[in-house]
This record gives structure tokens, sequence and C-alpha cells, in this order.
């Protein structure tokens, strides 16, 4: 049994629940991604009980292509991530109904299996096709079941593809020309090996960064994000925020800081400043924004900002904090666009402005919702906050004023996000009735709450998993 | 080792599972027993204490448990784990003694609202963090708690959320608290920085063991001394970080007694204390604090003399206390401002109980303007806040006269402006301690007919805690008389220096004592004749002028905040959504409208003329033709 | 390297070929510069039969037989009857703007000249030809080629040709729908 | 059986295509009446076959003549479908001058 099992069953899981029927769909792609789950807790164990798991085929003759899927803990850290979601956000939308719910559920499995595939391939062409891949389920998501006016929607969706997808090709032709360099092999071991000049590695590291800043995104390649965001469906936006965010800064950590070494050193200033200027700025946007799940994309941006600036410090500990603060901030933020999304059913809508005094209605939720809010603003106790301080941490250690930038995060997140929970769950009672959460969402939330809070606690598991790979990518870092 | 884990997991995990009881099942056991669990839960924390604090003092070690790692780091290794010495011991003994007391005065305070398990449950939760704030091993649990009574402080405060205005305090609260936690977090990173680790006891050590050698990177420590010293500020209310506090007393009274004026609050000077080794290396960073901590007593008091909401008086009496305590601490004495923080708990506690029975009595008024003459219908509340009132205003015997006499004889000893600036605000304090008692207690009543007719004193479970606290406030003083300390015997393991640096009895020392009564009794005299023979009245907001309006005002500080940082900052926020997003956003279709634009103009190459087409076809083919051919 | 061919001592062959070159050119020049596209039709069929002429020479006598049949009677016929259908005359000429006839000027020189030069450049290898003796193309040994080794691209022209042939019948069907 | 092309020489064959390819391009670019366009390619086509033809007794081989077959089959069905075309052109517009034909303008 190898990683690609994980594919398998995801791959199949699509076509099954493109064929079971519009009634059954929802089902059976829970069925199928639970199935996932299973498959990778015990490739998990395999993994920890010293098994090779990994996977290398020959697939393209000319030039040399391998299927290789290799699962090291920092690679399944991430499927994991993406395995456990999956699931919680397909159980998530069982309370909506979508026409044509078999393509619609078929597409979400599609693209848990391109993400999961983004997260294990270790042949950079293998890798792309991945990654483009997982680019087109969430296209036609969020065109097809978004919300708001069909124009606009369709103008932001577009402009997300397109702008995704002219930034991958940038990474495109740095994986050709470092292929050319390695004797036109895609693996990612040779491409490791390529010895490159200043210079080149400089335009390398660029490319990638292209591709990777308007995936995560970091400023000021953002501008899709809000938008998008908020006209797709709350299941893609799940998917956007949850996961796919994370293939962009795990592939910070896996292709980009690996290959170009010199250049990220060079220029690890810049980028970490970027970095938390994507903090800044997404903080202090996030203020003013009306719309429930523009604020929480704004949010995302600050947080995933950080994120990026933790990787950029390319100490231990900030790739660590980074790893952490990925998992972290996946379930966190599909927990709070699920919270979005519950007020969406009851209220029919997301303007803050709009809602108010849910709290006295709806006492679970609140909580939950609470809980959730305090996780996002990285309460200590909960598993934001294990990442977010390691991530300060490393920063501190590169230079402590990055370190007081980035932690404007707590003051500024702790600002918009209680003033969002004020005006959205506090107040006098609202006119309109709240019911409180269905066993459904009390579920989906419960495990939301006991992932977040028990690595809160004990993230020892998550730590003794990736680092051990975190220190094998550095020793390609400081190779030279 | 066992016993002792057994101990401190009990000590802690009793609130927390009161905290799970009420949250869980709370609704469905109803008012009284939730509460009666919630109280129960500090009482055996509470047992527990005792239990420890016996062991404490008489083995004099330390307790140390550790539980699990918690975060790796590089550098440092970060357990949970607890250290139970003698100052988190002492803490915990007056956070869940005056905590059990508040939870069974809230049993009747709170009887009548719905949400009462919701309230123990957080109280309950407060407990929680509040005790491993204070038993935490390392600075990251202590951060723990830090953060977690932070969040409880913001769920009480705005426990009557229906009130946007309550909520505004809450938020305002937790905002200003995390201020200063990124100043501790900031710390809390230089001193792993510098001592790579952050557990008391190594860091003790590693400090000691490079202080002497004396590098450059020392420098470190004055500036981590100072982050830590912004994080305290946030948390016991100090300049600039105050402002908090009063807006705080939305919540309701209880909480006001037991977060905002005995435990929480004191988070600060906890800290200060527990670093002690930290900040005695910095001594610029000791003067900052010294400073500030003489200002804020001193511009807390002169507000707190014309507020007129009786919670408002006793909130910038409790920021002019902290700032007494703060001045201690700037000295280096840290007996003595740990002597005057459990004073200051229980005559403040009990204070804020009493006014809480005088605001239960009156059916939620808080105006002093309106009270008055409750003396007769209220004699228990009456005389336990009077006891309060003088141990508040240092009379002699009672329990602040010792702590508040040794600040301000530590601070006459360092510095003398510092000691004039202290001893005003004590007699300030007097002065608007009896102005409460006075508009409260004396003379007629000014409210309304109604509320007199149900004027009443509060039930036992109110009038007990308030009764068990006066007697504190009264005796509290014995744990360390001048010259012959328990109290600085006790806490002597934990410092540095020697702790024989007390003051012996000089006659310097029985003039201050002097002074600082007569200025006492000078406070008191002068309320005693604005508010008792000429039987002034504050007046009606409208008609306050002048400096009084300044003060009544608040110096305009929140309006100042809000224009300096709050304003800024949303204009910034409205301008970048509005013209910064829009800007880039145009930017990216900017880029897709060229590419159109271009396409549009190549449009025009495709005429359509297919003579054209086939000419520059054949132009193309000779030119390919002669490449391949003939351009070798 | 372009000799000029010795017209005194030429064999009869030579003679021939000259000949028929001199009529494919000529016939080729005035197909395109008939005003009359009647007459076109009739030079290009003069030159189809001259280009058969040339086969003949080459000794490739089946193939200058299809090539009679398909161009200069299949190919030609449906060209006449095209003319014939539209009436076109000489009425119908527009008028050629003169850049368009200096451009093909132009393009024409220009072309011959590349081609030629590419040829003489080339240098390819005259005047060695070797005869194997072999039959090569009489009809039974293209016939074997052509339905050996060259069976399925045979088989895909005759679908080609059905396929143009559905495809004519429909575009010049009257669209009855539309009108 | 003596090979003809030592009397006449590849040369000339060759230059003889040229000259008729030529030609062909030049009616092509020339000529604006769309059906002597089509006879201008119709000349194109048989000055390669010509060229395949002789190359074919060059080498001594029977697949230049084969070829030539196909082109003739792929020549037939393109006229076939041309005039076809052309037709239904000259029905819709009138007239089957190739400046008329503007569709292509982007």
């Amino acid at each position: 049994m190898n990683v690609s099992t994980i594919l398998i069953i995801l791959l199949i899981g699509a076509f099954a629940t493109y064929f079971s029927g519009d009634k059954l769909a929802s089902k059976v792609a829970l069925l199928f991604s639970l199935a996932a789950l299973g498959c990778s807790i015990v490739l998990l164990n395999n993994y920890n009980a010293g098994e090779n798991i990994s996977l290398i085929n020959a697939w393209i003759a000319q030039p040399k292509i391998s299927f290789a899927l290799n699962a090291d803990g920092l690679g399944l850290a991430m499927v994991l991530l993406s395995a456990a979601l999956t699931p919680v956000i397909i159980f998530s939308s069982f309370g909506n109904d979508y026409k044509n719910s078999k393509a619609f559920y078929g597409l979400i499995l599609f693209m848990a299996f391109a993400m999961t595939g983004t997260f294990l391939a270790s042949d950079g062409l293998l890798y792309y096709i991945f990654w483009e891949l997982a680019l087109i389920p969430i296209y036609f998501i969020a065109l097809i079941w978004g919300n708001g006016d069909a124009e606009e929607r369709r103008k932001a969706v577009v402009k997300f593809f397109i702008y995704t997808l002219a930034g991958s090709l940038f990474m495109l032709t740095a994986f050709i020309y470092l292929s050319q360099k390695a004797n036109g092999s895609f693996l990612i071991e040779d491409l490791y090996k390529v010895q490159l000049s200043a210079c080149e590695q400089f335009w390398i590291f660029l490319a990638f960064f292209l591709a990777y800043a308007i995936k995560i995104p970091i400023i000021p390649f953002h501008t899709w994000q809000a938008n998008v965001y908020q006209k797709a469906p709350t299941v893609g936006t799940m998917l956007l925020s949850g996961i796919m965010l994370k293939m962009g800064l795990y592939s910070v950590i896996r292709w980009q800081l690996p290959i170009a070494p010199l250049a990220a050193k060079e220029y690890m200033y810049i980028f970490i400043a970027l970095g938390i200027a994507g903090v800044i700025y997404g903080s202090i946007v996030a203020l003013r924004q009306n719309d429930l799940k523009k604020l929480l994309a704004y949010s995302s941006l600050a947080h995933v900002g950080l994120i990026a600036a933790g990787s950029y410090t390319l100490t231990l500990d900030g790739l660590r904090g980074a790893v952490l603060q990925m998992i972290a901030h996946g379930f966190v933020v599909v927990g709070l666009f699920f919270a979005a999304e519950v007020i969406f059913r009851r209220f029919e809508t997301r303007e803050i402005a709009q809602l108010g005094g849910i709290r006295t209605q709806s006492p679970k939720f609140t909580s939950m919702f609470l809980i959730l809010v305090l996780a996002s603003v990285a309460l200590p106790g909960t598993f934001n906050f294990v990442g977010e301080f390691t991530v300060l941490y490393s920063l501190s250690q590169i230079n402590i004023w990055f370190a007081v930038l980035g932690g404007t995060t707590i003051i500024l997140g702790a600002y918009y996000m209680l003033r969002m929970f004020q005006h959205v769950m506090l107040g006098e009672t609202n006119s309109k009735v709240f019911a409180d959460v269905t066993l459904n969402e009390g579920i989906s939330f419960a495990v939301i709450i006991a992932v977040l809070l028990f690595f809160g606690f004990y993230p020892k598991p998550i730590t003794d998993l990736i680092t051990p790979s975190l220190e094998t990518i550095l020793q390609v870092i400081n190779k030279n | 080792m066992e016993m002792d884990t057994n101990l401190a997991l009990l000590l802690v995990l009793t609130p927390f599972l009161g905290f799970l009881i009420n949250v869980f099942f709370g609704k469905s056991l109803g008012k009284t027993v939730s509460g009666a669990i919630g109280t129960v839960a500090v009482a055996i924390s509470f047992i527990v204490s005792v239990l420890l604090f016996n062991q404490i003092t008489s083995t004099g070690k330390a307790i140390e448990v550790t539980l699990f790692d918690w975060i790796q780091i590089s550098n440092l290794k970060i357990n949970l784990g607890f250290l139970l010495d003698q100052l988190s011991v002492l803490w915990l003994l007056f956070v869940t003694g005056i905590g059990s007391l508040i939870h069974l005065y809230s049993i009747s305070y709170m009887h009548d609202d719905e949400n009462i398990h919701k309230f123990f449950s957080y109280l309950n939760l407060f407990i929680f963090f509040m005790i491993t704030l204070v038993i935490g091993s390392n600075l990251l649990v202590l951060f723990i708690g830090w953060e977690g009574v932070g969040l409880c402080s913001y769920l009480l405060i705005g426990f009557w959320h229906k009130n946007q205005d309550y909520n505004d305090a809450a938020k305002k609260a937790f905002i200003m608290n995390r201020i200063g936690d990124l100043g501790l977090l900031i710390g809390i990173f230089l001193l792993g920085y510098y001592c790579n680790t952050l557990d008391y006891k190594l860091m003790y050590e590693s400090i000691h063991y490079r202080a002497t050698l004396s590098d450059e990177s020392f420098t470190i420590i004055p500036l981590a001394a100072l982050c830590l010293f912004i994080g305290a500020c946030g948390k016991s209310a100090q300049i600039p970080l105050y402002t908090w506090l009063p807006d705080a007393m939305a919540g309701p009274t209880p909480v006001s007694a037991l977060i905002h004026a005995a435990t929480m609050v004191t988070a600060g000077i906890f800290m200060v204390t527990r670093l002690n080794f930290v900040f005695d290396l910095a001594h610029d960073v000791q003067n900052v604090i010294a400073i500030i901590g003489a200002i804020t007593s001193l511009v807390a008091a002169t507000i707190g003399l014309v507020q007129t909401d009786i919670k408002k008086v006793l909130a910038y009496s409790t920021v002019s206390q902290l700032g007494l305590m703060f001045l201690a601490l700037g000295f280096g004495a840290y007996e003595v401002a740990v002597f005057h923080v459990i004073t200051h708990a229980f005559f403040k506690a009990c204070l804020f109980l009493g006014s809480g029975s005088v605001i239960h009595g009156l059916h939620g008024e808080q105006d002093m303007r309106k009270m008055g003459g409750l003396r007769k219908a209220m004699p228990i509340t009456f005389w336990t806040m009077m006891i309060s009132s003088l141990a508040i205003s240092g009379v002699p015997f009672f329990s602040g006269f010792f702590s508040k006499d040794e600040i301000l004889m530590t601070a006459f000893h360092h510095s003398i402006p510092l000691y004039v600036v202290g001893s005003v605000a004590s007699i300030m304090t007097a002065f608007y301690m009896f102005r409460l008692m006075f508009l409260t207690f004396f003379k007629e009543f000014r409210g309304t007919e109604e509320q007199k007719h149900h004027l009443h004193e509060s039930g036992s479970l109110i009038t007990i805690p308030l009764i068990i606290l006066a007697i504190l406030a009264t005796f509290g003083g014995l744990i360390s008389l001048p010259g012959n300390s328990w109290l600085n015997e006790y806490l002597a393991p934990l410092f540095t220096k020697a702790a024989g640096e007390e003051h012996h009895l000089g006659t310097t020392e029985y003039t201050l004592m002097g002074v600082a009564v007569v200025g006492g009794l000078l406070g008191i005299l002068i309320a005693y004749i604005k508010y008792f023979k000429q039987d002034n009245v504050p007046e009606s907001d409208e008609n306050i002028t002048g400096v009084a309006k300044v003060l009544y005002n608040k110096y305009y500080v929140d309006e100042a905040y809000n224009a300096i940082f709050v304003q800024p900052i949303n204009a910034l926020s409205k301008f970048f959504r509005d013209y910064i997003e829009t800007g880039l956003s145009a930017l990216v279709f900017g880029l897709g409208k060229v590419t159109n634009k271009i396409a549009f103009q190549g449009r025009r190459l495709q005429s359509g003329s297919i003579g054209l087409y086939l000419f520059v076809f054949v132009l193309g083919m000779c030119a390919i033709i002669s490449y391949i051919f003939l351009a070798q | 390297m372009i000799h000029i061919p010795d017209f005194a001592n030429a064999t009869t062959v030579q003679v021939i070929f000259c000949f028929l070159a001199f009529i494919t050119v000529i016939t080729a020049f005035l197909t395109i510069f008939s005003r009359n596209p009647i007459h076109s039709a009739i030079y290009l069929v003069i030159c189809f039969f001259s280009i058969a002429g040339h086969y003949l020479l080459l000794n490739a006598q089946f193939l200058a037989i299809v090539h009679i049949i398909v161009y200069s009677g299949a190919i030609m016929i449906l060209f006449l009857f095209t003319i014939m259908l539209m009436n076109l005359n000489e009425r119908h000429q527009v008028h050629k703007p003169r850049i368009t006839r200096l451009g093909a000027i132009v393009s024409f020189c220009l072309i011959v000249i590349v081609l030629i030069t590419i040829f003489i450049n080339s240098k390819p290898i005259v005047g060695d030809y070797d005869s194997t003796g072999e039959d090569f193309q009489s009809i039974k040994v293209l016939g074997k080629i052509l339905l050996n080794e060259y069976m399925v691209p045979f088989e895909f022209a005759s679908i080609l040709l059905l396929v143009a042939m559905i495809g004519t019948v429909l575009l010049s069907k009257k669209e009855k729908l539309n009108k | 059986m003596d090979n003809i092309l030592n009397q006449i020489g590849i040369e000339n064959y060759i230059f003889l295509s040229v000259v008729l390819f030529c030609i062909g391009i030049f009616g092509v670019l020339y000529r604006r009446n769309a059906i002597i366009v089509f006879m201008s390619i119709e000349i194109m086509l048989n000055a390669v076959n010509l060229l395949f033809v002789a190359f074919s007794t060059y080498h001594q081989d029977a697949q230049g003549q084969v070829f030539v077959f196909f082109s003739m089959a792929v020549a037939a069905a393109e006229v076939a479908v041309g005039l076809a075309i052309l037709v239904s052109i000259f029905r819709n517009l009138g007239s089957i001058s190739i400046d008329n034909l503007k569709n292509l303008k982007g």
C-alpha cells in the first residue's frame, strides 16, 4: 500500500459520486472522503512504522517524467489536512440543496484528488499538472454554484482563473529551464542538485514566486481573493481558503526555497517584508468590510502573509511554525466560513450591518463561533497560537522589528474579529428568528474545534511528523 | 512527586470542570445548583491552595510539576508545567479565596439573571486561567493564563451582551490588553533569544551566568524588561493603556470585584515580581516603571475625584492603587508591592462587593447623586464598606495603612518627587473614597420614591462575603508589620536581593508614617466638610465646568486615543478599501484591458483582403526558404 | 550550370522536350492572362495535355493517361461547367489596382530568383543517370505497390473522394430552409 | 532501357517545374477571379507532379508516381469542393472576385 491509494480512492470517488445520481451524491462523496481520510491515517501509521510508502514509476520517456509520489512527513501532514478537511467540508454542505449535486460533489472530490496529488508529487511536471488540475474544479464550482450577480461572479472567477493560470506559467517555464539543466529530469531530487548561478536562481525564484504569490496570495497579488471568496459557494470558499492556499505555501517550502536557496537567502528580507506587509494590510482592510465573507477573506490574507513570512525566514522554527499555522489556519478558516454559511442559511444575508442580536437566540452557535473567532486571533490554547507563536518567534530571531510588525496581527486581528463578532452576534435580539445549530452543523463545528483545541495543547504529534522532513529541506537549502 | 502532580492538577482542573459542567448542563441544573457548583469548584481549589501553602511553608521548597512538551522551538523547549513556589501559592490563596467569596456572593447577586449558569461558567473559567497564569512554570504557560483571563474579562464585561455599549467596553478591554500582550510576547521572544529558555528557574540561572560575562548582547535585557512592562501596563491598567479598566465596569459588579480589582489586574505585578531578576538588571526600565506608576496613580486619583458613578470611582481608585504598586516595583521593592496587592485585593473586593450590594438594593442605580442615606437601610454594607474605605485611605491599623505606608516609605528613600506624587495621590484617595461614602450612605435618600420603598439590606449570601472581606481588610496588614514582616521572610527566597533591606524604624520612618496618616485624615476631613457639612451634591453632567469638567471627562484621553489611533486606522482602512484595493484590482484588470487593446489594434491587420494575405504568404515563404537554404 | 541546349545537335527527344516545355509555359501564361475565363480554361487544357506529353516522355504512360482523364477530362470539364453556370465573361473582370499587379510581379520575380538560386546553390548531381533496367512503372508494378505498401492511403483517398462528393452535393444544393 | 534523363537532364525538368510553379503563384497573386486563382493552383500542383515523376525516373522508383496518384485524388476532391463553394458564393454575392470575400476581416 502506498500513497497512490489515496489518490485512487478520491478519483474513483469523484466518478462514483457523479454516477450515483443527485440524491445520493453527497453521501457517496462523504463516504469516499472518509475512506481517503482513513487511508491516509493508515498510511501515516505505516510511515511512522518506517515503511516506504512512496511511489516512483516511469511515466513519459521523453522528456523524462516520472509518476513520482513522495510521502515524507511534510507531505503527509498536508495530505492529512486535506483529507481531514474534505469530509468536514462535504459534511458541512449537507444543509444546502445544490442543483445538479452529483456534479458538484464529484468536482469537490476531484479537487481533493488534485490537491492531494499536488502535496505528494515529487516530479516537477507531475506536480505542475496536479497544481493546474486543482484549478479546474474550483472554477466550475465558483462559477456555477456561486452566489450573487452572475455577470459579476463570472468576472471575478474568470479573473481568478486567468490570474492564477498566468502565474503558474512562470513556474512551468522555470521547471522547463531547470530540467534542461538537470539533464532532462524533472525529479525533485535532481532539481535540488542542479547548480545554478546566483542570477539564474534569482529568476527561477522570481518565477516560482509569481506562481505562489498569486496562489497564496501575498500582497499585491491578492486582488482576486476577496471577490472570489465572496462569490463562490461557501464550500468552494472553504476548499480555496482551507486547502488550496496551502498548496502555495507548501510549495514555497517544498520547491521554491530548496531549488533557489541562494536567492532565497539574498532576498529574504524583501519577501519577509512583503509577507508582513500583507499581515498589516490585510488586517487594516478587514476592519472596514461589510460583507462577512469578504472580511474573512482579508483576515485570511493577513494570516497567510504571516505564514509566508515565516517560511521565508529559512529557519527551522519559521518553517515549522509556517506548517503548523497552515494546518491550524486551514481548520479555523473552514470553521469561520462555515459559521458565515450557517448565518446565511437562516438570514439569507452576509451583510454585517443587517445582522446582530443572534446570541440570545442561539447560545450554542455563539459559543462555537466565538471559539473559532478566538482561535483565529490565536488565543493561547488553540492550535493557531502554537503556529503563530512559532512563526513570530522565528521572525524575532531574524529581526525583532519583524516580530513587532508581524505581531500587530494579534492586536488588529482581535480588533476586526471582535468587531465583526459584536456586530454579527451581539446586541439587541434580532427580530428575525435564528434557529440554533442543527445536529449536522454542530458535528462539523465540533470536529473543527476539537482539532484546534487538542493540537493547541498537544501539537507534538504534528511537530514530530514534520520536523525531520523540514530538517532535510533545510539541509538542502544550507548545502551551498 | 506523584502526589504533587495530582494536587496541582486538582487545583487547576476543578474550576475547569466547574466551567464544563456549567457550560453543558448549567441551564438544566437550575440557578442555585449551577451557582453552587461554581462556588464549590473554586472552594476546592482554595482548599488545595491552603494545603500547598502548608507544604511550602513547612518544607520551604518549591514544587515543580511537568506535564508534557508543549511547543518545540529549535533553541527552546517549552513544557506545559507548573511551578508552585512561595509567590504563586500566595497568589493562589487570595485568588481562590476571594474568588470563592465572590462566587458565593454572585449566587445571590446574579439570581435574577437568566444566564446565571453562563456567568458561573465564565467565572470558573477565569479562575482556571488565573491559576494557570500564576502557577505556570514558564513564560508561555503564563501567557496562556494571561490571554485567557483577558478572554474571560471580555466575556464578563460583555456579559449583558444586548447592550452594544457594554460590548464596546468589552472589546476595548480585550484590544487594549492585546496591545500589552504584544509587548509581553516580544519580551518573551527577547528573553527566549537571550536565555535559550523560558522556564523561570533556568532563565534565572542563565541570566545570572550571562550577566557575569557582560557581553554586548546584554542590552537585550533592558529592552526585554521594557517590553514585559508594556505587557504589564496592558493588564494592570497603567498609563497609557489604562482606559479600558473604567469602561470595564460595564460588567456585573462581582466581575468588577474579582477581575478588575482583586485578581486579574494584579497579573502585571505578579509577572514583574516573578521576573524580578530580569528587572533588577534593568535600572532604567525600573525608573520608567516607577515614574509611570506614580503618574498613573496621580492621574487616576484626580479623575476619581469627580466621578459620580459609584463603580467608576472605585475603578479609578483601582488604577490609582495599581499605580502605587508599580511605584514600589519600580524601586525594586517587590515584597512591598505584593503586600499592597494582597491588602488591596481585600479592601477593594470588599468595596466593590459593597457597591454591588448598594446597586443591587437600588435595582441597578449606579449614580451616587441619586443615592444617600443608605446607612440605615443597609447597615452591614455600610459598615463593611466603611472599614474598607478606612483601609484604603490609610487610616492607621487598617491593612491599607501598612502597605501604602511601606510604598511611600520606599519611594521616599529613592526619590522625593515620586514620594510627593504618591502622597498626593493617597490624600486624594482618602478624599474621593469618603466622598463616595458620604454621598452614598449619609444624608437623605435622593432617589425615587419607589426605590426608597424597596430599600433593604441584601441577603446573607451577599453580606457574609462582605463581612469576611471586611475582617481581612482590617487585619490583613498583620502579615507584614513594619519591622517584623512575615511576608518579607516568606518571599525572601524569590528575590536576589537580601530580604534584610527592610527599613528599620527610625525617626524618618515615624515622621513619614505621621505625614501619611495626617494626609489621609486631611482627605477625609475635606470630604466631610464638603459633602457632609456643606451638604454638596455633585452637579448634573451639563453644569460641570472648568477643571472639574476636564477631570470628569477623564482628561479627554479616550477622545484623544480615538482621534489619534482609532480614527486614523479606520480612515486608513477605508482608504485602503476604497482606493488601494480598487486600484490594485484595476491594475490587474488593466493588464487584461491592455491585452484587449493590443488585440483590437491587431485586428485591423486582418483586413480580410485575400490578395494581401496571399502576397504576404508568398513573401513569408520566400523568407523561410531563403533562411533554410541560403542562410549558411 | 544552366546549360543552353545545343539546338544544332539536338536529339529528337530533346527537341520534343523543348517544344513541350515551351507549350507548357506559354499556355500557363496565357491561362493567367486571358481576360475571358473560358479562354483560360481552354489554355489550361492545352497546358495539361503538354504535361501529359512530358509524362509520356518520361515513360510514365499510365500516369499520362490518368492525368488526361482526371485533369483534362474531369477537372477541366468541371471548370468549364462552373464558368458557364455562372455565365462569366469579360464583363465580370474587375479592374485590378496597379499596386496589386506590381506586387504580383515583384513576388513572382522574387520567388523565381529564390528558387533558382536555391537550386543552383544546392548543386544537384547532374549527368549521372543510371538505369537499373528494372521495370518500375508499368501498370502491373504500380498496381502492386499501390495495393500493398500504399493500401491504407489508397483507401483513404477513396474515402476522401467520397466525402468530397457528398460535400459538393450538399454545398451546391439550394438551401430552401433559409429562403 | 535507356534512361530518358540522359538526353534531357533532370535540371531541365526542375527548371520547368520551377517556372510553372512560379507562374501558378503569379496567377494566384495577379488575378482576382476566383476561378482563375483555382486554375493557377492547379498549375502549381501540376508543376509539383511533374517534378515527382521526373524524380521517380531519376531514382528508378515507382513511389514518386504513386504519390502523384494521391495528389491527383486530392486535387480532384479539392477542385470539386472548391468549385461548389464558389458556386454558392456566386449565388449569394453575384460575384466571385476575391476582393469581395472579406469575411475574414477581424
